[in-house]
């Protein structure tokens, strides 16, 4: 509806400049073996086609340095006035210089999940259109009130934390202390990293079994993976009954809730992720989008997650896109609050 | 001197220098990493012309440069027979004491950065030669202490920088708009050439690497010569944590710890053997671009990045099955 | 000489060619090997001798040229394949794998019923090696892992392996000898002996050797080769030393094979004493001095201490002493890079390991202890270094396309000569201990580090020697240190011309 | 002259009678370098039990033995590798391969096909396969096999990514399950099937050509070949033995996780050749053996269970980890050093 009108009067020089068909789509995550991810960067796909287009996949193996020579590379060998990068940083260190680096090439960017507190894209940056992240104390915080309340609001929890050097591993875990603040009849047991992956997060469940028996009724993990890993430890132990919960809402952890073997875990809808920031890079492009006009909000905002239980399980099986959400006058319904 | 007088049989050396069939094949060996390298650019060219750009070749170069700077130290400890598995962790730990000291010590925090790099490599070195531990094992441990030290120090989280003191590390001069950090790695290349062309320590590492009782015997200063490959091996990683931080803007306590592997397949596909007695810098320079131009041409020729980790397999084994000089390996390991 | 041999050669050899790169290796070699024969082989260092056998066993393959065996030509295309053809072979540089025991070691690739449906059999393994060991008459455990032994004790397992292959084939073996006895003291030369000759009945040999006299007590027949020819065949009852000598060369050696003669007596100034010099559990207060122009040989077997002796005066091996002086400075040799910086040289009896490294160039192995003297502050100078190799390759005569060649593709005798060099290249060098100096090395070869010795020590140079055999040692030294046990028992003395007799040294060492 | 090493020392049955055998003498450097690790373990086992009340209990033993499972199948096949003096990066990548595709070869969320223990027999094969390819291609190409495993390594994690394909397939068979979580004698059956592997890497280390030629290859290669082993073919062999081993090891995983991940084998190589260098399996090649390898994966083991337990802080469990290996080797190898010692 709103289309023509913003492209008529929008900072016409940048829109001029590219015809929809030299757009380049690049959608960057770490890589393809977690469903997460390989679900986002196939969410990208399918808004690329949806505009005649192609995404160019790019992973880098959660290394950082490589994360920067692709991206660095991919801007000094296409054209980067007519490019949309939407990137999901290896950590927050990562962003700045990603950030800067897309700025100085001229190429539009969305950042997801990691920033640096301090780096704001209305500091400056004309094409950094937004960070899109995710409240992590909330979730973090939603997740154990859904496993406090399978316990029936008592008993003895164990906490698998992400990789400690990342603000999602830290903001979740404050997010649980503060459930644990407001809940004085469930106790932390123990408190393990197990770096998001489920091999770690199996072998350390099973000593902290040992090492904790039967006073374990809750298993609180930092993503979906080390819930799964802990939940076949469970098995393996014979203890059923255990509450588990994670984050991420992968199909196998959604399956595993389907099934009643895990309690909660939080969706950030990764198809919509690696749709939304092609989405909002080819808007700026093709002049439907201002992004001088953007509010502070919209350029670096919580969007809306959901907590996957029991309730909502079989609909969430299989992650798919609604590219309604990706209609430039769609891009920010799922604002759901300023970052800080 | 009468010894010489009797001695007119020994006399049948002299044949003039030919390009016999040997030094041909020797000749090829040694262009040959270039050559891979040339054909792999070319072949990515093929796929996607804009790689060739200057703009784009010196992205590439400019992301070789950290690398480069790890490579150029740990080849010195191959060299001589041992091997650094600690550069990628203490590369990380010195860009966190870059970012928290930064601060505090403006520019000066990169020589103490390098000298705690200088450090940290020297009490690997001295425990290696003198509680004669296998230098695997003494990094391996010095890689969990370092990466230990760095998540302690910088409270597991991203340290960032502000401020304009590292920029010089991360900019263009010229006219030609060259990195400078491609400009300081090539200054590094540059010294360790001259010292190992035109001092003996060259001589020192090769004959450590490939008969170190030979060596003690000829009175080669093993011991020292080994502390200070890792000195030096140190050293340079505490240098590219310096020249991370400064194109990253943080320090961080796994910053580089996913440089390790590339940083040995980089000196192996340049074709210093891994057993060490055979290698150099300039061979290193190759072998970094290879692995580099693997590392970031793949995608620019459009390689689907489900395939990329098997092309990338199939070209690295590919790459050293071409370079390596198999009559400078006594046996391969 | 009456020695019953059959005519019909077992191996023939005919006009077998190789080239390495820039040196003709072998160039047109004859020979034949017949039924319950010893054949011996001659020729100066570099001649082609070790090629030539190892064509034989398949590990290098002829450009030219033909093999027969037993009638049938064929091409050895690996040493299993000549194995099960009954042709084995104990090579010049040792071939036992360190970590392995005995037993292991003397069945290796050739197990044989010691291995029933893929699976070992211990007992059996043990049985069978020890068999081997048996007829070599050694005490040697066959549970004892290889490097533990002495290096004269590896060699007798060698032996034993090679004595192996006559059990593995139906045919009577051929078994190839390459320099077997050079580490081997007297005693064991005589078990060798004794084993060749009970071989003779059932097998041929071929031995190679540079200590003539061997050569012409076990040989039937004995073929001389010179730059890759045959260029004689002789019948040992028909030629003597000298004979040989001058056909492997090609020219007469004059004076006589040690140059007594030139013996200089020492001079008066004592250059190192040593006292109450202790090694942990080898060697036990020893005292001794040695004069400035002096070679002092040291007597004793296996055991006694000496080499032990030798390597701590070098700093290669911990010892505690009451005072060691050099020239009335005390010497603290904490290393050997120590014991150079007061001029000491030390030729180590295990060439391959310790005296040179094999892939460096001649010139960067003769240089290597003293880069100090071609370097300009921290500066190498090629030019000088070049020049100082060619110097020394052309006076120690040096067989080498060039200096720049890898000492490791030169023949063993003349890396010997480089190892040497190494030492001489420094003018100051003040003590030059030589553990087996001429071990491998051919009569010419030999010859020419005795007049090197000679010389150097008329120029005020103290030499240490342990020597390949006690005639040698008695004939290049001015005083020999009989040592037993780890301590002195006697210091004979041997002035030009009033030699002792080797049986004299001989009743002290055991 | 020093006594037969551990793991080298044949058993002492059917001595011949030879002449006089040479009295054996236990010196301590041998005995530390021999016992050193073993002495270590205990100690730590012992440090451990009086730190934390936990970990000297029959549930923690179990544990244990269990999460030592995996890594000591996969320290055994390497230690063939460690043995030939080669070194093997591929494990990560062969047992991505391995986990995905037996967790599609069985009964499966993804895919029909259910081959039963035929499809774990198939993903083992296919482990193997991977050695065989890093073992020719070494020995074929003559390339050092830091660099073919490094290049498998990717090849089986990109075939594992291209299997993937974006969900993960979940195991849906009942006796797999049983597999993973059923006990016999109070051990999981996977500990036994740890042992059964430990055993027979012990039987083929022994008693076949393949463990003695590798240690013999190990030793000196080109000695090797003067002996006539047929060197090419026994090295491939090691390292197809040692694929299969980690196949194993990813199909074990695979069953423990209860579906079929990319990342099965993270940081296990790193963890298993750190295992096996303490325990006393050198790097340089001809030492040390699968016994030894064990003993240093139960080290491994037992620091990361004793370190959880008596709660060190996450943040320095590997520094203090890596401290107390480097020093548990430097106090057992002090005794050992000699002046002209040549350690790489
Ligand atoms: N692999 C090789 N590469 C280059 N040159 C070689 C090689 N093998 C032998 N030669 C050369 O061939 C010649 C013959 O060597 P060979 O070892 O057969 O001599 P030899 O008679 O055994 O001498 P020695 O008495 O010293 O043992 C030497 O000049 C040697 O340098
Ligand atoms: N890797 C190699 N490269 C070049 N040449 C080699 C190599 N290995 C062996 N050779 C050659 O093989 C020949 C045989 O070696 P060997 O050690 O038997 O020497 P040799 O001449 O018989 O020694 P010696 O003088 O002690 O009798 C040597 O002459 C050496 O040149
Ligand atoms: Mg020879
Ligand atoms: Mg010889």
């Amino acid at each position: 509806g709103c289309a023509t009108e913003s492209a008529a009067e929008g900072d016409g020089g940048q829109a001029a400049a590219c015809a929809p068909e030299d757009i380049q789509l690049i959608g960057q995550v770490r890589n393809e073996t977690n469903p997460y991810e390989k679900a986002w960067l196939d969410g990208g796909d399918e808004f690329a086609e949806s505009v005649g287009l192609t995404q160019t996949r790019l992973t880098y193996d959660g290394e950082s340095p490589k994360q920067q020579e692709q991206l660095r590379q991919a801007l000094s060998t296409g054209n980067p006035e007519c490019m949309v990068l939407n990137v999901l940083p290896n950590g927050d260190s990562d962003t700045t210089p990603i950030v800067k680096e897309a700025d100085a090439a001229g190429a539009y960017l969305v950042t997801h999940w990691n920033k640096p507190a301090d780096l704001d894209p209305w500091d400056g940056y004309d094409t950094w259109i937004s960070h899109i992240t995710f409240n992590g104390v909330d979730s973090g915080r939603q997740i154990a009130e859904a496993m406090f309340e399978a316990m029936g609001g008592e008993g003895g929890i164990i906490a698998l934390q992400g990789i400690l050097d990342t603000s999602a591993a830290k903001d979740r875990f404050i997010g649980l202390e503060d459930a644990l603040a407001e809940n004085p009849g469930v106790t932390l047991l123990d408190e393990q990293a197990a770096d998001f992956d489920r091999t770690t997060a199996f072998n350390v469940t099973k000593t902290l079994i040992t090492k904790h028996g039967d006073a374990i009724t809750g298993v609180w993990a930092a993503n979906d993976d080390m819930a799964l890993g802990a939940l076949q430890a469970l098995e393996a132990a014979g203890m059923s009954g255990v509450a588990v919960v994670g984050i991420d809402a992968v199909p196998e952890a959604v399956q595993a809730i389907a099934d009643g073997k895990m309690t909660a875990t939080v969706s950030s809808d990764g198809p919509w992720q690696g749709g939304i920031g092609l989405a909002m890079g080819y808007c700026a492009l093709t002049g439907e989008l201002a992004v001088s006009d953007l509010s502070d909000e919209e350029r670096a905002f919580f969007a809306k997650q959901t907590l996957i239980d029991a309730s909502n399980a079989e609909a969430n099986l299989t992650p798919s896109v609604n590219l309604e959400d990706f209609e430039c006058g769609n891009l920010f319904n799922r604002v759901d609050g300023p970052v800080s | 001197m009468s010894v010489t007088d009797k001695t007119g049989t020994f006399a049948r050396l002299g044949e003039p220098p030919r390009l016999t069939q040997t030094t041909r094949r020797q000749l090829l060996l040694t262009v040959m990493p270039v050559i891979v390298l040339a054909a792999l650019v070319a072949a990515i060219a093929i796929a996607n012309p804009n790689f060739l750009r200057p703009l784009s070749i010196w992205t590439v170069l400019d992301s070789a440069v950290p690398l480069m700077i790890l490579a150029s130290g740990a080849m010195l400890v191959i060299l001589c027979g041992g091997i650094d598995l600690s550069v990628a962790a203490l590369a990380s730990m010195a860009s966190v004491l870059v970012a928290l000291w930064i601060p505090v010590l403006g520019p000066w925090v990169v020589p103490v950065v390098v000298l705690v790099g200088a450090l940290a490599g020297l009490l690997q070195g001295a425990i290696h030669v003198v509680a004669q531990i296998p230098s695997f094992l003494v990094t391996l441990g010095g890689l969990a202490v370092w990466s230990g030290i760095a998540l302690v120090a910088s409270g597991a989280s991203t340290i960032g920088v502000s401020g304009s003191t590292l920029d010089w590390t991360f900019t263009r001069v010229g006219p030609w708009r060259i990195p400078s950090a491609v400009l300081i790695a090539a200054a590094i290349v540059v010294v360790f050439a001259l010292v190992l062309t035109f001092t003996p320590v060259r001589r020192w590492l090769i004959s450590i690497g490939s008969s170190e009782p030979a060596a003690l015997m000829a009175g080669v200063p093993v011991a020292q010569t080994k502390i200070a490959a890792f000195v030096v091996s140190g050293a340079c990683a505490g240098f590219a944590g310096v020249m991370l931080v400064g194109r990253t803007y943080s320090g961080a306590p796994s910053l580089a710890d996913s440089l390790l592997l590339p940083v040995v397949a980089a000196i192996v596909v340049g074709g210093t053997a891994i057993t060490g007695g055979f290698g150099g810098i300039g061979r290193t320079v190759i072998g970094v671009l290879i692995i580099t131009v693997l590392r970031v041409g793949l995608s620019v020729a459009g390689v689907d990045s489900s395939y990329e980790q098997i092309f990338y397999g199939v070209l690295v084994i590919a790459a050293v099955a071409l370079t390596i000089d198999r009559s400078k390996l006594p046996f391969v390991k | 000489m009456e020695r019953p041999s059959s005519t019909a050669p077992v191996l023939a050899v005919r006009e077998l060619r190789k080239r390495f790169a820039e040196t003709t290796a072998l160039d047109g070699v004859t020979f034949e090997v017949r039924q319950h024969e010893v054949v011996g082989l001659i020729g100066e260092n570099g001649a082609g001798k070790s090629t030539l056998l190892k064509m034989l066993v398949g590990l290098a393959q002829p450009d030219s040229g033909s093999i027969e065996l037993r009638g049938e030509r064929v091409r050895m295309r690996g040493i299993a394949q000549a194995g099960a053809a009954g042709i084995g072979m104990v090579f010049q540089e040792q071939s036992l794998i360190p970590n392995l025991t005995v037993a292991e070691n003397i069945l290796l690739g050739a197990e044989g019923p010691a291995v029933v449906g893929g699976l070992y059999r211990w007992g059996e393994l043990r049985r069978r090696a020890q068999v081997q060991l048996d007829k070599i008459g050694s005490d040697i455990s066959t549970d004892a892992v290889t490097e533990s032994l002495s290096f004269a004790d590896r060699q007798l397992v060698e032996i034993a392996k090679v004595l192996a292959t006559e059990e593995r084939t139906n045919a009577e073996p051929v078994v190839l000898l390459d320099e077997p006895t050079s580490v081997l003291d007297r005693d064991e030369t005589e078990v060798l002996f004794a084993q060749i000759e009970r071989l003779r009945t059932r097998a041929s040999v071929v031995f190679v050797s540079h200590r003539l006299d061997e050569v012409l007590r076990v040989s039937d027949r004995v073929y001389v080769l010179r730059n890759g020819q045959t260029v004689a065949e002789c019948v040992p009852g028909d030629v003597d030393e000298a004979t040989l000598r001058r056909l492997m060369i090609g020219r007469d050696l004059e004076g006589s094979h040690y140059d007594e003669e030139r013996q200089l007596p020492p001079r008066d100034e004592v250059r190192l004493s040593v006292r109450g010099l202790t090694v942990k559990g080898v060697c036990d207060r020893v005292d001794f001095d040695l004069h400035e122009g002096e070679v002092l040989g040291i007597a004793g077997v296996q055991g006694s201490g000496r080499e032990e002796l030798c390597r701590s005066l070098f700093g290669a091996l911990a010892s505690r002493s009451e005072s060691v002086t050099l020239e009335g400075r005390p010497l603290r040799s904490r290393s050997p890079r120590a014991a150079i910086a007061s001029d000491i040289g030390f030729v180590p009896a295990e060439r391959r390991r310790e005296g040179m490294v094999g892939s460096m160039s001649v010139a960067e192995n003769i240089t290597l202890p003293h880069l100090a003297e071609v370097c300009a502050g921290p500066m190498l100078q090629r030019g000088r270094e070049r020049a100082l190799a060619d110097e020394w390759i052309d006076r120690l005569s040096i067989r080498t396309p060039s200096a720049s060649a890898p000492l490791g593709s030169l023949s063993g005798g003349n890396q010997q000569k480089a190892v040497l060099a190494r030492w001489l290249v420094s003018d100051s060098l003040r003590l030059l201990i030589l553990d087996h100096p001429t071990r491998g090395l051919d009569v010419g070869a030999k010859t020419e580090v005795y007049q090197l010795i000679r010389e150097l020590t008329a120029s005020g140079m103290s030499v240490l020697l342990m020597a390949d055999s006690l005639e040698e040692l008695i004939a290049m030294s001015h005083r020999v240190l009989v040592m037993k046990d780890g301590r002195v028992t006697e210091v004979i003395d041997a002035p030009a011309g009033a030699k002792p007799a080797p049986l004299r040294v001989l009743e002290r060492m055991v | 002259m020093t006594p037969a090493r551990l793991g080298q020392a044949p058993p002492e049955t059917g001595r011949a009678a030879g002449p006089r055998p040479r009295p054996r003498r236990f010196d301590r450097a041998t005995l530390l370098a021999d016992f050193g690790p073993l002495a270590a373990l205990v100690l730590l086992c012992i440090l451990f039990a009086v730190l934390s009340p936990q970990f000297a209990t029959w549930g923690n033993v179990r544990n244990l033995l269990d999460s030592a499972a995996v890594l000591a199948v996969i320290a055994v096949g390497l230690t063939f590798v460690l043995l030939l003096g080669a070194i093997d990066l591929s494990i990560e990548g062969v047992m991505a391969t391995a986990a995905l595709s037996v967790a599609l070869l069985v009964a499966n969320s993804r895919n029909d096909i259910d081959l039963g223990l035929l499809g774990v027999v198939a993903a083992v094969a296919l482990g193997a396969c991977f050695g065989l390819a890093s073992g020719m291609l070494s020995t074929g190409l003559k390339i050092p096999s830091f660099m073919t495993t490094l290049g498998i390594s990717a090849i089986g994690i990109g075939i594992a990514t291209v299997l993937f394909g974006g969900v993960q397939p979940t195991l849906r068979s009942p006796e797999l399950a049983e597999w993973a979580a059923g006990q016999w004698l109070g051990l999981t059956r996977l500990t036994y099937v740890a042992i059964a592997v430990v055993v027979i890497g012990l039987l083929v280390q022994r008693y076949t050509r393949l463990g003695r030629y590798a240690r013999a290859i190990g030793g000196a290669e080109e000695l090797a070949l003067l002996s006539g082993i047929p060197v090419r073919r026994y090295k491939t062999l090691a390292f197809t033995f040692a694929g299969a081993a980690y196949g194993l090891a990813g199909v074990m995983v695979t069953v423990q996780l209860g579906s079929g991940i990319v990342q099965a084998g993270v940081g296990q190589n790193f963890a298993a050749i750190t295992a096996a260098v303490v325990g006393g399996t050198l790097l340089s090649g001809g030492r040390g053996g699968v016994l030894q390898s064990i003993v240093g994966v139960l080290i491994v083991t037992v620091l990361a269970n004793g370190l959880v337990l008596i709660g060190v802080s996450p943040y320095v469990q590997r520094a203090v980890q890596g401290v107390i290996v480097v020093a548990a080797v430097v106090i057992t190898a002090w005794p050992l050093r000699r002046r002209l010692r040549v350690v790489k």
